[in-house]
């Protein structure tokens, strides 16, 4: 399955979809964290390849990643700990264009898929940027999940939403990731129009800081991703079976959710066919 | 590619060859695409280019005069001639982009300029095209940088522009665009991101160059009275994000003349980068085996950057320019030298493409008899508390 | 005295109206004579002419630009009108000065130019000049004022120059002065002493407004341009010893704009001092009942000297140029009023000029509407440092 | 009798002149030092007036004028003191032209005539300057030396030389005063010029540091104006009587100096009757 058909089937479901964020090699057994992440019901992870420059990231997610660069990780180091991971779930990378452009797309894409990452997405390859690695990422069975903004134009959301791969990951606002922030009707207004462009799962990602938070976002989506609200925990020394517990306390709050007034469900897609031929597993380790 | 291709406009997609494009989040391409256009219009508006022609010439003191380095082309042995953006408002090259861009901003409505800056010369010549239009100005610094150049740090405080210190990453000048960029996604309603090189997304690479494009058709003017061939066999000049380079390239490039990039050995993109994004552009980039960018390493504050314009990427594949490398200490000792021999304080960073020459001259390199124009970016007097040493 | 005989040549015995003169021990007077001989004959060359006229342009950055103050302007219900000498190389009109006397000492065959500084702008002109034409500089420094001005002490010692550090008496410019006096009297044979201001024995004074005169004469053109009326109604520029006003009202003397120099409170010779003769000149000097030199105190270095260009002193007595006077507050207050208007930062000498004009337009002393030609005698970066508080 | 009279009487004699300096003020009884001077055989005593900015000064009378002057030193404090002094060989007056002109030439003269003094010289009032000056000395009856240097053309030196009272003040060096240096054949040549010129006394000042100087330059005028080498022992703590013992030590060395085999005497030119009407003594106190 690829993570496009896990996610949509966990959400055709019934479920609201919870994606947490790790990033790779932050301390020594962070792939404790993952597991302790799908244990709390996570339905994806969102792995980090931390980059010197992450121009999308706020305080916490650099500080994260100034000490995974700190303590050694690499690319081939991270994805060498996840080859030996075995988890319920998908795993998907999020990193910067230059670590993914090092060699090749193409090369980046194939080690993913060697260590059975299901998925990536690039916060600084736009839809201008993104077509030789969307090519490379398919050939490899990969869903390349792109990016929408409050800021993106009608035209823009239709051909996101069109090319986005895995899910569609909505930015709740115009700012870097970080804790914090409320809900604007711009953040339901961008939620309504990617839901009415696609029937692939839409997350919600920046500033899910909280159980009440990730529950009125998913209130206008399919779920949330959540990450900084995280890190700031591990980097402040809270070990793996707690942040286990803080993700499970997330996940009843989108699993007990009260049906949210201002979100009137809209009638589903029907599923595309255009990606069926290329369903299949992905070999592991 | 033909040579009258190279320097044009590189279109919807902002590539130069390989290089270039517009590697930002989402939530910024619109105001890309919006700027973009903006710039189109205005620079195809007689009113727009009048205004900054006039602005430039009786606000920022162009032309800057092309001074014969006599006693210095005496001792060796070629003809030296230095375009003098040091005598520009500010003190460099940088008044050029930063009216360019801040005409442009007004134009647009924005109320509010946004600027990273390395050594500072960037963010004063911000700081001052804000004051000149009312405009209002932020400008990021890293907490190093503000320790190292206090002065520049008050300059901006007296002109009124708000000075943000950077505390992330290594605290430096990259540090500083990455925190500029997170910041204009922000604000990207009522702020435009004045970006200090021809580096970033498309349109600035392109369009930086085209408002620094007056150093390099002032030059050629002005050889074309002083030089007897009319172009000089060299055209010189250092390479930082590369906009002084840019800007005077564009003006030679159609000519005979060898265009010569020099940047700090511990800041070399263009010699041992290796293609790499950074900051919303793909160039060569300084960085370790595992991708992650290096910081650079200058006495030139304003050579401390790992990057380098992705213009000058293109054009040194293709070979139209080359580029090299002098260390520190090559510099210091031009910088003196120049001084001595022509009573001229040039800029480190300015220093670099005279090392550059210096060198070339003594070695044969550059043959006895040859003419050089050579872009003197800056003022060195910022620059005089780092000479410990005289040499 | 008809008006047209104001600021012209003061014949063989230097005076202007009671000031002037040649106050100098025997020693000197051979070498003034012969400086006077040199200059009138160098003055009536047209080849010498030209090597300065070239000089200035191709290497001084020649003409300044006379910047429309637009901002402040609108602020002040005048129209104010820059003349931007901080854009001249070095960063003062004092580079007009020095090429000139460097150019005559070469002439006549001198080695070394000898200098005073206080602030070091002077000090840095004179060791750029030398430079440029290979000449030697010695450049006497009140111990005090090497203190606080480090920076410029740099650039001199980077640019070639030797430094001399004096002292005797209170350790500052009036005492350099002094020293550079002393010293030269001993080598009056290979030294060219060059003065920085309009001041010293005749025909100092007046030989320095002539190389400065190339200010007033260039805004008389630009303000010819630039204004309906042709001339301003006022003219207006701050005095140390008085160069820059000196060199701005010669282009303006013979037109009917009122002339106004304005003095630092703490060292106002036009406005508090009394006749006298110092450093070779008969004028107006501050001085104690008893006679003795009195220290000025200002917040700008440059406008720290206790007497005021003889021919200040005879404008005054005429009524054809007034002077003024401002303080400490009302200067820093100026300066960072045009920072922020006109992103330009002008020196703290400089902003004398300035804050008076903004006094007189507040209070209507300068009546609304009133066009007003400004000298910006030199940049304001040197004085960062000493701006403590932003008002 | 004038201060020409005097020394011109005293140099006919057969004495080579010698004129020690102090400047007024330097200390508490200052006074007391011109009376030792006196009694140690000086012909003249030179009392300087302390200037703020005594431009042809070296570093030793710079600071006496400043220790002078810190200590309250005035031109009338100073005049003061000397009209109630009373000694058996003329006194003259140095100082530089802001003090002279603080009124007027003539109130200065009128001052300096009713302390008793017998004459002035002022370094910074050149030939071209010294105009007024010199009518106003003359209205009362003071002599004005003027100075000779090195550096004088012939014509300059004849017009010195003619233009001079009480004595020509002849420099040793294109410098200023101050202790140090030797005889060159210019100084030689600019003795021997002067005395070609005018029966007038002609002195040699600065750098008579010592009595073996002194003699020699003796050799090449008629005498001497000894001035730094006093004040810096006088600075240097040296009391009245010491300071005579040194002017004494010069006397002697004046007095028995060898014949200067580069000496050749010149004629002596008829002393000139111009200012023989002037002649007479002048008040006191
Ligand atoms: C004087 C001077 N020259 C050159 C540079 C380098 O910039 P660029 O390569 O964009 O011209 C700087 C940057 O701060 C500078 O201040
Ligand atoms: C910038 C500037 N303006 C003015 C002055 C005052 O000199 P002047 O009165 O001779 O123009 C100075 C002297 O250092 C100066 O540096």
């Amino acid at each position: 399955m690829t993570l496009e058909e896990f996610l949509i089937a966990r959400r055709d479901a019934g479920r609201s979809l919870l994606v947490p964020y790790v990033t790779g090699g932050i301390r020594p057994g962070w792939t404790d964290v993952v597991r302790a992440y799908v244990d709390a019901g996570a339905d994806a992870v969102e792995v980090g390849f931390p980059f010197s420059d992450p121009m999308l990231d706020g305080v916490t997610i650099q500080e994260a990643s100034d000490r995974a660069i700190a303590g050694g990780a690499t690319v081939a180091g991270i994805l060498a700990e996840l080859a030996a991971l075995d988890v319920a779930v998908p795993l998907f990378a999020m990193t910067y264009s230059n670590l993914v452009f090092q060699r090749s797309g193409a090369a980046f894409c194939a080690a993913l898929r060697a260590s059975g990452l299901r998925g990536l997405i690039v916060p600084d390859s736009p839809l201008e940027e993104v077509g030789e690695l969307a090519g490379a990422a398919a050939a490899e069975g990969l869903d390349l999940a792109l990016m929408a903004a409050p800021s993106s134009s009608p035209a823009r959301l239709r051909e996101i939403a069109g090319r986005s791969r895995g899910f569609v990951y909505a930015v709740t606002r115009m700012g870097t990731t970080g804790e914090g922030g409320g809900t604007s009707p711009a953040v339901a207004r961008l939620g309504r129009d990617l839901k009415g462009l696609t029937d692939r799962p839409v997350l919600f990602g920046f500033g899910v800081s909280d159980p009440a938070r990730a529950a009125e976002l998913a209130g206008h989506a399919d779920g949330v991703v959540v990450a900084s609200a995280l890190m700031r925990r591990l980097l402040d020394g809270t070990g793996p079976r707690e942040l286990g517990e803080y993700v499970a306390s997330i996940r009843r709050a989108l699993d007990h959710r009260e049906p949210d007034e201002q979100y009137a469900p809209l009638p589903r897609h029907r599923r595309r066919p255009d990606r069926q031929d290329q369903v299949g597993p992905l070999p592991r380790g | 590619m033909s040579e009258h291709a190279l320097m044009s406009d590189p279109g919807t997609t902002g590539r130069f060859g390989d290089y270039g494009g517009r590697y930002v989040p989402e939530s910024l391409i619109p105001a890309c695409h919006e700027i973009e256009a903006a710039f189109r219009d205005a620079w195809a508006d007689p009113g727009f280019r009048d205004r900054l022609t006039t602005t430039l010439t009786v606000y920022a003191g162009r032309p800057t005069p092309l001074t014969p380095a006599r006693r210095l082309s005496r001792e060796l042995g070629i003809t030296l001639l230095l375009k003098r953006e040091d005598l520009a408002h500010t003190g460099s090259h940088k008044i050029n982009n930063v009216v360019g861009q801040a005409l442009l901003a007004e134009r647009m409505g924005r109320r509010r300029l946004l600027a990273e800056t390395g050594a500072g010369q960037h963010g004063v010549a911000t700081a001052t095209a804000a004051a000149l239009l009312g405009l209002e100005a932020t400008v990021f610094m890293g907490e190093r940088d503000i320790e190292r150049q206090e002065l520049n740090v008050r300059r901006m405080n007296v002109l009124g522009a708000e000075v943000v210190p950077v505390t992330t990453g290594s605290r430096t000048l990259k540090d500083a665009c990455n925190e500029a960029m997170r910041h204009w996604v922000a604000s990207v309603d009522d702020s435009y991101y004045c970006v200090g090189s021809v580096m970033g997304p498309h349109p600035y690479p392109w369009m930086v160059r085209e408002f620094q494009r007056v150093i390099g058709e002032e030059a050629r003017v002005q050889c074309g009275a002083e030089l007897p061939a009319g172009v000089p066999d060299y055209v010189v000049a250092c390479v930082g994000g590369g906009s002084n380079a840019a800007g005077t390239f564009a003006g030679f490039v159609g000519t005979t003349a060898r265009l010569v990039g020099v940047e700090a050995e511990g800041g070399a993109a263009a010699t041992s980068g290796r293609a790499g994004v950074l900051h919303g552009y793909r160039s060569l980039v300084l960085q370790d085996e595992h991708g992650q960018v290096r910081e650079a390493h200058s006495i030139a504050a304003g050579l401390d950057y790992p990057g380098i314009g992705p213009e000058h990427a293109h054009l040194r594949d293709g070979g139209r320019a080359r580029y090299a490398t002098v260390t520190d200490d090559e510099v210091v000792r031009a910088l003196v030298r120049l001084a001595r021999t022509e009573g001229i304080l040039a800029a480190l960073e300015s220093s670099h493409a005279l090392a550059w020459v210096i060198r070339a001259a003594e070695t044969g390199a550059v043959a006895p008899g040859s003419t050089v124009m050579l872009t003197l970016s800056g003022r060195g007097d910022k620059d005089i508390a780092a000479i410990k040493e005289l040499p």
